[in-house]
């Protein structure tokens, strides 16, 4: 089975990062790749940015253990995970999946799988950070708990 | 037998403990219900948490019937919210 | 309503250019794209490449429709779409899409409506270039007539 | 009224014709079903051709119901196989 590519870090990446890590043989047909940023309207209106905290052992076991569970359940040839931590500020990518296969369908699939998974199941937790300075721990949505379960 | 459990607090719960780790003296193997109720005497402040708390044995979600052994790494954390 | 930017061109692009060309505001939470690319398993083996033909007048016709149509059915910010002619080698990308949205669902909605209606409905004809000298044309296929349906 | 109704053919259909256009006289408005005919009448070719084909008025797809008014561009095609 192929080895996912999962990198946790502080630095700002972007769509040519996640293609660069991604491998795409001959036999490869589509590439769907996914990058979720900060929005300016978060719980709050006046939210400037975030900050991310998580467990990085479990972090990184989690996110691997989701690749794999994606490269069981469907024809992939190749993963990339890239989630961020720390500070991050408006507009900023905060995560990024990329996803290499033979058919359009799949990739489409294994990207919203992973993301779903990843929004319910990664231990990272986010803070909105205010223009008047507070930080206020952003709660779970029942949305994200809902597409979890459909899988 | 008395072992030493490793126990982490992430986000809110972290804040609320005011400390990211300590450590709890406690006969194992113990249940993690159980745990949590004797770090409910010894810290009142985990008695005052409130719910939803998640739990992870060594880096794995775990329910309250989950057994907690030695040398174990225990974490409590809010649902998580990345992505 | 935005402005849909669609280019039909004989020059390569990859993940940057269309994340060049995408517009994404301080709302915009999420992109998603797609890359399709030229695979060595078409309907023949020895596949070396693909020649497109396509209907100049008509293509860019459709295309902006059904960009159109994606902005009044899904809240998008931005579309961009991409589609090669002429001569592709294995390997090389034939088809982008990407679209800015403030959430991920509606992202990866929109990505596959404009590839399911594209499939089916923007005059692009395909040969296969194979190794023996020969061009065949492609067949279309069942599954992107009933793909493009479900909408 | 006789006009000239330009017609273009892509992919199979253009290799088949031998030609990517020509010029066909007939009395228009004419169905997309009577224009087929005539052509057929016209160029031996085009009454050989298999289907499935697919037609645009105007760079648009149109039914065999359509009607091709004076000035009209008309395109014959396969079922498209893009992206």
């Amino acid at each position: 089975m192929p080895t996912p590519i999962v990198r946790i870090q502080h630095d700002r990446f972007d769509s040519q990062t996640l293609e660069s890590l991604l491998t795409c043989s001959a036999g490869c047909g589509a590439v769907v790749s996914f990058i979720g940023r900060v929005r300016d309207h978060g719980d709050r209106p006046d939210v400037i940015g975030l900050r991310l905290e998580h467990y990085p052992a479990m972090t990184e076991k989690i996110l691997r253990r989701h690749a794999q569970l994606a490269f069981e359940r469907f024809e992939v040839e190749s993963i990339v995970l890239i989630h961020r931590v720390g500070e991050l500020l408006l507009g900023e990518p905060i995560v990024g999946v990329a996803v290499a296969s033979a058919h359009r369908q799949t990739a489409f699939d294994t990207a919203q799988f992973l993301m779903d998974f990843l929004k319910f199941d990664a231990p990272f937790w986010k803070q909105e950070l205010t223009a008047s300075g507070q930080a206020i721990w952003v709660e779970q949505k029942e949305s994200d708990r809902k597409r979890r379960q459909q899988w | 037998m008395t072992s030493t459990v490793n126990i982490l607090f992430f986000a809110r719960l972290r804040e609320k403990m005011g400390a990211q780790q300590l450590a709890l003296a406690i006969d194992t193997p113990v249940s993690l219900a159980d745990l949590k109720e004797r770090l409910g005497e010894a810290y009142p402040a985990f008695a005052e948490l409130r719910p939803p708390i998640m739990a992870a044995i060594n880096q794995d979600f775990a329910p309250d019937e989950a057994m907690v052994q030695a040398g174990d790494e225990v974490a409590f954390f809010p649902p998580v919210t990345g992505g």
